[in-house]
């Protein structure tokens, strides 16, 4: 169980590994956002944080995680700061003793950080720097969690 | 009270955070009106709040959630991480 | 767009690297199959295929998954032989333009393979060896791709 | 044609593989009253055919399946892989 928020990139692999270790999990979800680039012409990703209130809303969101599924292990490691296209922009990972759980938790992991942990995106593009709008639609994969 | 601001927000009013007197300001809304009041840049900022949100003391509330005791209210749009 | 059947182990970050460098994907969904230990005292996990059907069955389950989603990549790795406790039995991973085209189509990889693909468990334990019943929550699972 | 057995029906049967003379089998139910009628290990192996999965030259089919033009029919349990 940990979260971190951080400029620096991370690996993947080392991660995974790393949850894999701390528990007998006999599956493991991970999801990876990536800057997108090419036909959306977009040269960087510039990404805002609240210190402090995002990282309490990450561990808000994980102990509710571990709250609903039986979970060996989660991580949520999110990036700050000015990215490149290919570059991380974050990750969740879930393990757990059955496929299920692991993908159900992932996924409500990344439903509930696109709507309630506050970080803020902007685009550079060629005709000039925008604010990411949120969209309806995570609103909406975000409320299908509510009991 | 210390106000931050976030994203577009910070952008508008071109202020990362400040010090408001919060005496005579019940609530957020309150808040918002004596923001408002502050000078064109402000105003700007919180010219349409439905696409505004705001958290006491890192919590997300409504508008109409009650100031008292608070230490830090902060204004930013919808979230956009992942 | 890869399946691979080995005795050898693979690297999850090696193979997310690989399949992030292959298209403009903004979201990458890995899942890991491990061998569990610990309170099921399974010493060893035997797995046995059905080679050629197994090969052709994965690609047919992955280009299923294509027709279905908008994937810029997609991969299937299943290892066969004797594995023990903690080690990778099998990965699937699938990028996308947006995470829920990600989402979906690793899971429905996986309720696929499982009730698609010809393998077949056999754990080893202190009373003797065993062949892993199927579930019924597996073919739950795949029924709900049914359209 | 070539009879496959896989998991814990090629333990019952101790045969990977075999040949069997297709000549008067029109499906894969007749294939397994024939081989059934073959011995001990076979008659146990097929003795409930509920838990038996079929695949007729790599493609999985009921046993009212057809065994015309079949070069390779394969008997295994419920596939327990991922």
């Amino acid at each position: 169980m940990a979260v971190r928020v951080q400029e620096e990139d991370f690996d993947l692999g080392v991660e995974a590994a790393a949850l894999r270790g701390s528990g007998d999990a006999g599956a493991l979800v991970t999801f990876s956002g990536i800057v997108r680039g090419g036909e959306g012409d977009v040269a960087a990703m510039m990404l805002e944080h609240y210190p402090g209130m995002t990282e309490a809303a990450l561990e808000e969101i994980e102990a509710e995680a571990c709250a609903r599924w039986d979970l060996s292990a989660s991580l949520i490691i999110h990036r700050v700061g000015r990215l490149m296209p290919g570059e991380n922009i974050m990750m969740v990972a879930a393990a757990s003793r059955h496929r299920k759980a692991a993908f159900e938790a992932a996924e409500f992991l990344m439903d509930y950080l696109k709507t309630r942990a506050p970080f803020w995106k902007k685009e550079e593009t060629p005709e000039g720097a925008r604010w990411v709008d949120a969209r309806e639609a995570d609103d909406d994969a975000a409320a299908r969690w509510a009991k | 009270m210390k106000v931050m601001y976030f994203a577009w927000l910070r952008e508008k009013t071109a202020i990362s955070s400040e010090e408001v007197d919060g005496a005579g300001l019940a609530t957020v809304s309150d808040l918002v009106e004596a923001l408002r009041a502050k000078g064109a840049r402000h105003a700007a900022a919180f010219e349409d709040v439905s696409a505004v949100k705001v958290a006491v003391d890192q919590k997300v509330v409504g508008f109409d959630a009650s100031l008292e005791g608070a230490t830090e209210v902060a204004f930013f749009p919808p979230m956009t991480g992942g």
